[in-house]
């Protein structure tokens, strides 16, 4: 199905992420960067539906917004971030910071602007009915090998957590 | 919808996954085998990892064998397996016996460091071993998802490993600092991966090569395609330590366990080259007129600071941290070798000859400040290995022959890593360069001299004396063997680059995934 | 329809936020979200991307990049906690004991 | 979402009249389950529960209501107000749009026009709904935190801590179902249920192999709901009451009906995806063909419910440890197991 008003809803998230990533680098108490973070996740996920993503969609949810981010809330609910606010927000070199990342921020609009032919404005839809399975069966075969990589990895994250965190190992 | 099996998993596949598989399977083993082992055979889990290391090593041995029979055969000698997203050509082959030998010797450097330092854990062995996969995907990966998997699996335990030491501030530090840089690069690395896939619509390096191919020739100045070369060799050269992204180097090198330092800067940094040849040779050889003039940049620059800094630097960690951002700078030479179309054979080769002699010389003098950890005595300051000619000569040799080496004086090994990288240089024209790459070189013998001077004419500080576990001297003797043997007999290792390279390059590869 | 470059001007200047905090900001988890914001920023190019070529690969792409983002929120706020209990701050430049 | 062969016009209003019912019906039954099971815990300690208000104490949830409407709505001073205020309303919304994925029954024909009776269908319904649950975790989170109490704080961590552990093993659970049928489509799970062997044993996915994934996820499904045995957060004799401490009035009411229902959505997801939904012998004339379905479906989750309340009329609860080691040492490698052995099955047959 089509999306109903895509140019109101693009914007409308868009202006929701860019609020929302601009506060969670604002706001000097980390939990309210967190919960900005969390809505640019979801209004980054809505962003992908609009692209024909469900499957994405899907886990950016469970994964980045449902887990990771509870994980952060987790942490800095367990530090003592009372004394963290008393400090400074920003570092001494923060407008140099800012500058080189606006600087950034300027090269890339320029290169898209300056590269938009390349990106034709249409493109069309892929059918979204069978995304899931798509995606399933591309992990299962192109993808085979990364894919167990990726559970090595999640291994050594776990490992890593414990060892880290642990107060005393065995 | 319901496919046979064997069209996932081929045994083509299998064959060329099993050096990782292996190495899965007993680090898998070694996190299973630690939770049986009372404490004080906590160092069964070492011989556990090196068994595991032999065997991955057999099983490339068997890709190898493979290799040759298919060239017997008159066939390309590559592989490529899991729909094209790996490929076990001769260049992977070779850093696969590289990272596998960085990482025994450092495992058997780590064995009494951990106990003195009591963290003796089955973990650190286990995270060794699933790095050593990261790296393989990274040296044997044809593809964007696998490489940067691969990458990650590398970084995380590498991460995990640089903090190992947990009650020590100086090393969770590192972690820390390693940690945030690290995932900052790999987010610029990634997002030139995404513009590289937006340009070519596809995941397979072959395929994104030959898309730029075309691309390029109908506009030679595209700005996306610079930025997604910009953006990607940042990441890159974050992951190698080269100025300017070297700024985590010689913290995460300093707070490091003394072993995984050695490891770090051998092992990982290769892995960091493998994957920058792979990318660079395979993928971006079409934009080279566009990245040769910022490598030349970098190289400068991290050859620069590389060298200025060790000169004032009092820890020997930090020295020879900054020491290997300088060796950084000469291989980045042989990268520059070459015309503005192709890259030279004879620079690539000195890539690989300077690799190798590497691992070997830079693991060996990691041993020797290893071996100054005892208790209460953190053993990495120059004040530490003074004096060490009077409580244990042969160690003060075996350092004044690594020392010698990484300052590339014949007819150490170290020599001809640099010999072959000048060489490819003055072949290719660039005559400045290689004059102000042979001044660094004097550059480096005096700080590299400063601590040799330390150990022969100045007293020791403590009459401590140096303790040297079983496992220190093997891996000490195997690296002064390789120092040693490569330096005066080279022809053997210097065929093994030249045929680590003798792969048809990206365009065919690309054509036999068709 | 809106654009495909549209898409990629807001990943963009998302990736410029994620580089923005990281550089000024003091609080290492702060740091930490603007990674995670940078690597959000790649996930929508690879997403744009993928609808443009009517691929799937970006968006198998951009599974493993959660994987890894997963991964290394795991490892780097066990981190965080380790660094916490040996000094009790989270400000990077307190984090002092190596020189910059 | 198949909009059918509708016009968007009355498909919108068609939505919104089922949007208007599903709720009025979700929050009667969240009523009328804190009623059933002050009734039925009663009666399992041997009381009669409540009685006054009404025959049977009928009347009492809405007199419940009331008093929670009239009482004073204190926020103490010293909360995050925002995100104190933020908390409950996540926590109830989060619940409220979990159920409009859920299909009551099959489509039914209503003046030629064929309405599908669910809010909505698509065919990532199952991965929303986690996606829901998982968001849900921050109602709690957030209120434990933004109390700045340390019951609350001790409640919410041990919430969220709790939620994000039993939900591993309860996505796990469903995936044996997903590989039986094939689809996240929840209409398509019911659809891939219909039919009996030899007629009388019905295909439900609870016959076809799937009795330990239905069991894990109904212990994951109590600790998700904050349920007895595994309601840690609110333990009143260590805690207070957990999260939920610093909260009153109205805004205690909507944890409250969060809670349950939660647990009606939980009902709902058990019924459709191990006991078949909506199927069940349909016979008599259309209005029954139509209703019928719906019967057997309020029975199933009736079914449910009570359940819940009988397992809190009798077991103690965990302590932490046990809770948290139950989740990781038992729950999520039997899941495992079990997702192994469907799809080794599966694998086999075909």
């Amino acid at each position: 199905m089509t999306p109903i008003a895509p140019t109101f809803f693009f914007y409308f998230l868009s202006a929701v992420a860019l609020i929302s990533a601009i506060l969670v680098i604002t706001r000097k108490n980390p939990v309210h960067s967190a919960l900005a973070l969390i809505v640019t996740l979801l209004s980054l996920a809505g962003l992908y539906l609009m692209l024909y993503a469900p499957f994405v969609t899907g886990v950016q949810v469970i994964v980045y917004a449902g887990g990771i981010m509870v994980l952060f809330l987790f942490v800095i609910m367990l530090v003592n971030i009372e004394r963290a606010m008393k400090e400074e927000e920003f570092n001494k070199q923060w407008i140099a910071g800012l500058i080189a990342s606006l600087l950034l921020g300027g090269l890339f609009l320029a290169v898209y602007f300056k590269g938009r032919a390349i990106f034709p404005s249409e493109f069309t839809k892929i059918p979204e009915q069978m995304n899931t399975q798509q995606v399933g069966m591309l992990i299962f075969q192109n993808y085979l090998l990364p894919f167990e990589i990726a559970s090595l990895l999640l291994l050594v994250a776990i490992v890593g957590a414990v060892v880290m965190a642990k107060k005393k190992l065995s | 919808m319901a496919m046979p099996l064997h069209q996932f998993f081929t045994s083509t596949d299998y064959l060329l996954s099993l050096p990782m598989i292996m190495l899965a399977l007993f680090g898998m083993g070694v996190l299973i085998i630690d939770l049986l082992l009372p404490p004080e055979w906590k160092r069964a889990n070492a011989w556990t990892a090196l068994v595991g290391l032999v065997f991955s090593a057999i099983a490339v041995y068997k890709v190898q064998i493979a290799d040759r029979i298919a060239e017997a055969h008159g066939q390309a000698g590559s592989f490529v397996g899991f729909g094209g997203s790996l490929v076990a050509d001769r260049f992977a082959i070779y850093f696969y016996y590289l990272f596998l030998a960085g990482a025994a010797i450092a495992i058997l450097m780590s064995v009494k460091y951990l106990e003195i330092e009591r963290e003796q854990h089955g973990e650190f062995y286990a995270l060794v071993l699933f790095s050593v996969i990261g790296m393989m995907c990274m040296a044997s990966g044809y593809d964007i998802v696998l490489l940067f998997v691969g990458l990650e699996l590398m970084a995380l335990s590498t991460y995990v490993l640089v903090g190992f030491l947990r009650r020590d501030q100086r090393s969770n530090e590192a972690a820390l600092k390693y940690l945030l840089l690290g995932a900052f690069s790999s987010g610029i690395f990634a997002y030139g991966l995404s513009l590289f896939y937006g340009l070519a619509g596809s995941t397979n390096l072959g395929q994104i090569a030959l898309t730029l191919e075309q691309h390029f020739l109908a506009n030679p100045k595209d700005p996306v395609a610079i930025l997604a070369l910009l953006t990607t060799a940042t990441g890159l050269l974050f992951k190698i330590a080269a100025v300017p992204f070297h700024q985590w180097a010689p913290d995460a090198y300093e707070g490091a366990p003394t072993s995984i330092t050695g490891y770090m800067s051998v092992a990982v940094k290769a892995a960091g080259w493998a994957l920058l040849l792979r990318i660079f040779l395979y993928m971006l050889y079409p934009l080279r007129p566009i990245y040769l003039p910022m490598i030349i940049f970098v190289s400068l620059a991290t050859l620069t600071a590389g060298n200025l800094a060790a000169l004032t630097q009092s820890n020997l960690k930090r020295l020879l941290a900054y020491s290997s951002i300088a060796h950084v700078g000469y291989m980045l030479l042989g990268l520059v070798a070459g015309n503005t179309n192709n890259a030279s054979s004879t620079g690539i080769k000195g890539i690989m000859v300077y690799l190798l002699v590497y691992t070997f010389m830079n693991l060996g003098a990691f041993a020797v400040i290893t071996s100054l950890r005892r208790r209460d005595i953190i053993g990495d300051e120059i004040d530490d290995i003074a004096g060490l000619m009077f409580k244990a000569p042969t160690e003060a040799i075996l350092m004044l022959v690594f020392l010698l080496s990484l300052a590339g004086i014949p007819p150490l090994a170290g020599f001809w890593g640099k010999y072959f990288i000048f060489l490819s240089l003055i072949e290719s024209g660039h005559y400045a360069l290689a004059t102000v790459a042979v001044l660094y070189a004097v550059l480096g013998l005096y700080y590299y001299m400063r601590i040799a001077n330390a150990m022969f004419m100045r007293r020791a500080e403590t009459a401590e004396p140096v303790s040297l576990s079983p496992g220190l001297r093997l891996a000490l003797a195997i690296t002064a063997l390789g120092t040693v043997i490569i330096g005066i007999f080279p022809e053997v290792f210097l065929r093994a680059a030249a045929w680590s390279l003798s792969v048809p390059q990206a365009s065919a590869v690309a054509g036999l995934l068709k | 329809m809106v654009p495909i470059s549209y898409y990629l001007v807001l990943s963009a200047i998302l990736f410029a936020c994620g580089v923005l905090g990281f550089l000024i900001k003091r609080n290492v988890i702060t740091i930490f979200m603007s990674i995670e914001l940078m690597l959000n920023a790649v996930n929508l190019s690879f997403v744009a991307f993928a609808s443009y070529w009517q691929a799937l690969s970006g968006q198998v792409f951009v599974f493993f990049v959660m994987v890894v983002a997963a991964a290394e929120a795991a490892v780097g706020l066990a981190i965080i906690i380790a660094v916490f209990r040996t000094r009790q701050t989270l400000n990077p430049d307190r984090v002092n004991l190596l020189k910059l | 979402m198949p909009t059918g062969n509708l016009s968007v016009t009355t498909f919108v209003i068609a939505s919104i009249i089922k949007i208007a019912i599903v709720l009025w019906v979700l929050l009667t039954a969240v009523a009328y389950t804190v009623w059933l099971e002050r009734k039925v815990v009663g009666h399992i300690q041997n009381r009669w529960g409540p009685t006054r208000v009404g025959p049977f104490g009928l009347l009492q949830p809405l007199a419940d209501g009331l008093k929670f409407i009239f009482k004073e709505d204190l926020t103490p001073p010293y909360v995050h107000k925002f995100l104190y205020i933020l908390a409950p309303m996540l926590a109830l919304s989060m619940s409220l749009i979990a159920i409009c994925l859920i299909p009551f029954g099959n489509s039914v024909n209503i003046a030629g026009m064929n309405i599908p009776l669910q809010i909505t269908d698509t065919n990532i319904a199952l991965l929303i709904i986690l996606g829901i649950t998982s968001i849900a975790v921050y109602g709690v989170a957030l209120a434990g935190w933004s109390s700045n109490s340390k019951y609350s704080l001790l409640g919410g961590l041990r919430a969220s801590a709790q939620m994000i552990s039993y939900e591993v093993a309860l996505g796990l659970s469903l995936v044996g179902v997903l590989i039986l049928c094939g689809t996240f489509s929840l209409h398509g799970i019911v659809e891939a249920q219909t039919g009996t062997w030899f007629g009388f044993i019905p295909k439900w996915n609870i016959f076809k192999g799937q009795f330990i994934a239905f069991f894990i996820y109904i212990m994951a499904a109590y600790a998700e709901t904050n349920r007895i045995p595994f309601d840690l957060p609110e333990a009143e004799t260590e805690l207070v009451a957990g999260y939920h401490t610093e909260y009153s009035s109205m805004k205690f009411a909507m944890f409250f009906m969060a809670e349950y229902s939660n647990m009606v959505t939980v009902a709902c997801l058990a019924s459709i995806l191990f006991l078949g939904g909506w199927t069940g012998p349909v016979f008599g004339p259309p209005i029954l063909h139509a209703l019928l379905p719906i019967f057997w479906f309020a029975l199933r989750v009736l079914f449910f419910i009570f359940v819940y309340i009988w397992v809190r009329g009798t077991l103690p609860r965990f302590r932490y440890d046990q809770l948290m080691s139950f989740a990781w040492k038992f729950l999520l490698p039997l899941a495992i197991a079990n997702v192994m052995i469907t799809a080794l099955v599966v694998a086999l047959r075909s």
